[in-house]
C-alpha cells in the first residue's frame, strides 16, 4: 500500500508538471516520464497486457512523435504569452475541473458492490477459443467486432493525416530522408536495435494467445523499428502511392472483414468463428492484421508526404 | 522475500523521482532528458522487481518494452535536437 | 481504501488536470498533450473496474482491459493526426496558434 | 541452496539500490553537464546491473535469465545514445561546461 500510495503521487506530480511546465520541451519530457509511471500502475491493478501497450503506445510511440514535433515548433513558444487567458477566466476553469475530479472521485468511491464483472464468462468460454489469454479472447473473439472497426479507425487517421498534404506533393515521400551518418552512433544503435526489436516484437505477438502480449502491443514495438530505420536513414520512406504500401495497409482489415462475412456461412453470424478451427481462424486474422497496424502506425508518425517522388 | 522485493522497487522508485527534480530544474533540455533517462532506467528496474515480488512474469516483458523503446525516444530526441539547430540556424 | 479505490480517485483526478489544461493552454501542442492526460485518467477508471471485477482466477475482468487498449490505439491515432494538423498549419502560416484573426503573433 | 542465493539476491539487490541511491545524489548535485552525465551512467550500468543479477539468482530458466540480460544491454544502449548527445551540446554551446 506504501508503494502505491507514493506511485499515485509521483503520477500526479509528473502530470501537474507536465500542464504547469513553461516550457513546451519539459512538458514533453513530462508527459513521456507519465507514460512510463502509468505502466507501472497498470502492473499494480493487475493489467499487464494493458502495461504493455502503454508502455509501448502511450510512452515510448506518443513520446517520440510529441518529442520530435516540440522541436520543430520549438520557435513558437513565445506568442502564447499574450494569448494566455486572463485570471478569471483560468480560477473559473480550475473551479469547474475541480468539480469534475470531484464527482468522478465520488462515483469511485460509491461503485457498488460486489462489482459487476464479465470475468466468470470470459474464463468460462475461453477453451471454446482455443485461446490461454482472456484479453485477447476478448479482442478477437468475443467483441472482435470493435477490433475490426478500430483497424479501420487507424486507416481512417492515417488518410486524414495523408490528406494533409500539399497537392503538388501527393504521392510522394513522407519524412525528410535523412542520410546516414555512417559511424554514428545513432546509426550504430539502430544496425544493432532494429532486428533485435523485430524479433521481439513477433514474440509479444506471439505469446499474446497464451499470456499477456498480443497484436496491438507487438504491432507497436515493429512500427518504432521501422520508425527508428527511417529516421536515421538505413531505410527510406515509403511512396504513399506505392502499391506494396497500400496492399501491407489493407491486407489486416481486408482478411478480418472477409472471415468476418465467411462467419454467415460457416457458423451463423458475421465474425462467428467454427468452433473446432477457432484459434487456427483467430492466427489467420491475426498475423495480417498486426502487419497492417505497425504500417499504420509507423506512417501515422512518419507524417504526410513533402517530398516529391524522386 | 516478496516484501523485501517490494520495499526495494519502494526505494528506488522514491530515488530516481528524486531525480525529477532535475526535470524541474533544467537548465537546459540535455539535463531534462537525463532525468527522464535515470526515470526509464529506475522504472525499468522497478518492474523487474515487481516481476518477482508479485509473481506477476508479464512485468518482465513490460520492462523489455521500456529498455527498448528508451533507445527510441532517445533517438527521436537527437534527432529534434539536429532538427531544430538546423531550423535555428 | 483499497489500492484500486486509490489509483480510481487518482485518474479522477487527472481527468480534472487534463481538463484545466485543455481549457487555459493556448498552444495547441499543450492542448494535445493535456487531452492525452484526460485520456489517461480514463482508461484508469476502467482499470479500476476491471480490478474490482477480478474473479474466477483472473486479476482483473478482461473486458474493460480489452477497451483500454482499444482506446490506447485510436487515442494514439487521434494524437498523430492532431500532430500532423498542427504542423501543417504551423508550415503554412509560420505560426503555431489558433487565433485566426490577422494581428502579428 | 535456495536460502544462500536469496542472500546473493538481496545483497546485489541493495548494492543496486544504492547505485541508485548515488546517481540521483549526482544528478542533483553536481555542478554541470559533463559530470552529472558521469552520475547518470553509473546509476544506469551498475544500479540496474546489480539488480538484474540479483534477480539472474532468481531466475527460472535459461530463457528468462537470458531476457533479464537483454534488458540490460537495450538500457546501455539507450544509455549510450543520451550520453553522446550530452557530450555533444555540451561541446557545441561550451555554456554547461
Amino acid at each position: 500500500m506504501a508503494f502505491d500510495i507514493g506511485l499515485a503521487t509521483l503520477v500526479l506530480g509528473v502530470a501537474a508538471w507536465t500542464i504547469a511546465a513553461r516550457d513546451t520541451f519539459a512538458a514533453v519530457i513530462g508527459f513521456v516520464a507519465f507514460g512510463l509511471l502509468l505502466a507501472l500502475v497498470w502492473v499494480r491493478v493487475a493489467a499487464p497486457d494493458v502495461a504493455l501497450a502503454e508502455a509501448a503506445l502511450g510512452s515510448g510511440l506518443t513520446g517520440g512523435l510529441l518529442l520530435s514535433a516540440s522541436s520543430r515548433l520549438a520557435h513558437t513558444n513565445g506568442s502564447a504569452v499574450i494569448e494566455k487567458p486572463s485570471a478569471i477566466m483560468r480560477l473559473a476553469a480550475a473551479l469547474f475541473c475541480t468539480l469534475m475530479s470531484a464527482a468522478l472521485a465520488a462515483i469511485v468511491l460509491l461503485l457498488p458492490e460486489p462489482a459487476p464483472t464479465l470475468a466468470p464468462q470470459a474464463a468460462a468460454n475461453l477453451a471454446a477459443t482455443g485461446l490461454g489469454n482472456p484479453v485477447t479472447a476478448v479482442l478477437m473473439a468475443y467483441r472482435a467486432i470493435d477490433t475490426l472497426l478500430e483497424v479501420v479507425v487507424l486507416l481512417l487517421a492515417l488518410a486524414g493525416t495523408w490528406s494533409l498534404a500539399p497537392d503538388h506533393l501527393w504521392g510522394g515521400l513522407p519524412g525528410r530522408g535523412d542520410p546516414v551518418d555512417r559511424g554514428g552512433v545513432l546509426t550504430f544503435d539502430a544496425q544493432l536495435l532494429v532486428p533485435i526489436g523485430i524479433l521481439v516484437g513477433i514474440h509479444i505477438f506471439w505469446v499474446g494467445s497464451v499470456a499477456p502480449g498480443g497484436e496491438f502491443q507487438g504491432a507497436t514495438i515493429l512500427a518504432a523499428m521501422w520508425i527508428l530505420a527511417m529516421m536515421t536513414g538505413l531505410v527510406d520512406a515509403p511512396g504513399v502511392s506505392g502499391r506494396w504500401l497500400r496492399l501491407a495497409l489493407v491486407v489486416g482489415p481486408a482478411v478480418f472483414l472477409a472471415i468476418g462475412l465467411a462467419g454467415f456461412a460457416l457458423a451463423g453470424a458475421f465474425l462467428a468463428y467454427p468452433e473446432s478451427h477457432a484459434k487456427l481462424v483467430i492466427l489467420t486474422i491475426e498475423v495480417p492484421v498486426t502487419l497492417s497496424i505497425a504500417a499504420t502506425l509507423a506512417l501515422l508518425v512518419a507524417g504526410p508526404p513533402n517530398r516529391a517522388l524522386k | 522475500m516478496a516484501d523485501f522485493l517490494l520495499a526495494a522497487a519502494g526505494f528506488v522508485l522514491a530515488t530516481v523521482a528524486l531525480g525529477l527534480v532535475r526535470i524541474l530544474r533544467g537548465p537546459n533540455d540535455a539535463d531534462r532528458m537525463m532525468a527522464a533517462q535515470l526515470l526509464g532506467t529506475g522504472g525499468i528496474a522497478v518492474l523487474l522487481l515487481l516481476a518477482r515480488a508479485m509473481g506477476m512474469p508479464a512485468a518482465v516483458d513490460v520492462a523489455l518494452i521500456l529498455a527498448l523503446l528508451a533507445a527510441f525516444v532517445s533517438a527521436a530526441f537527437v534527432k529534434g535536437v539536429d532538427r531544430s539547430e538546423m531550423d535555428g540556424a | 481504501m483499497s489500492d484500486a479505490t486509490l489509483y480510481g480517485v487518482l485518474g479522477a483526478v487527472l481527468v480534472g488536470l487534463g481538463l484545466f489544461g485543455l481549457i487555459v493552454h493556448p498552444q495547441p501542442l499543450r492542448k494535445i498533450l493535456a487531452f492525452n492526460l484526460i485520456g489517461g485518467g480514463v482508461f484508469l477508471l476502467f482499470g479500476v473496474v476491471a480490478r474490482r471485477g477480478a474473479s474466477a482466477g483472473l486479476g482483473g475482468d478482461p473486458v474493460p482491459q480489452a477497451l483500454v487498449i482499444t482506446g490506447l490505439v485510436v487515442a494514439f491515432a487521434a494524437t498523430a493526426l492532431a500532430v500532423a494538423l498542427l504542423l501543417r498549419l504551423f508550415q503554412e502560416t509560420g505560426r503555431a496558434t489558433l487565433r485566426s484573426d490577422d494581428s502579428p503573433p | 541452496m535456495s536460502f544462500a542465493l536469496d542472500v546473493l539476491t538481496i545483497l546485489a539487490v541493495l548494492t543496486g539500490s544504492f547505485f541508485f541511491l548515488a546517481g540521483t545524489v549526482g544528478l542533483l548535485r553536481f555542478p554541470d553537464s559533463l559530470s552529472r552525465l558521469h552520475a547518470l551512467t553509473k546509476a544506469d550500468n551498475l544500479g540496474l546491473g546489480f539488480v538484474i543479477l540479483g534477480l539472474l539468482f532468481q531466475a527460472e530458466g535459461l530463457f528468462a535469465a537470458l531476457k533479464l540480460v537483454g534488458i540490460w544491454l537495450f538500457a546501455l544502449l539507450a544509455g549510450a545514445t543520451v550520453a553522446q548527445l550530452i557530450a555533444r551540446t555540451a561541446r557545441m554551446s561550451g555554456s554547461t561546461m
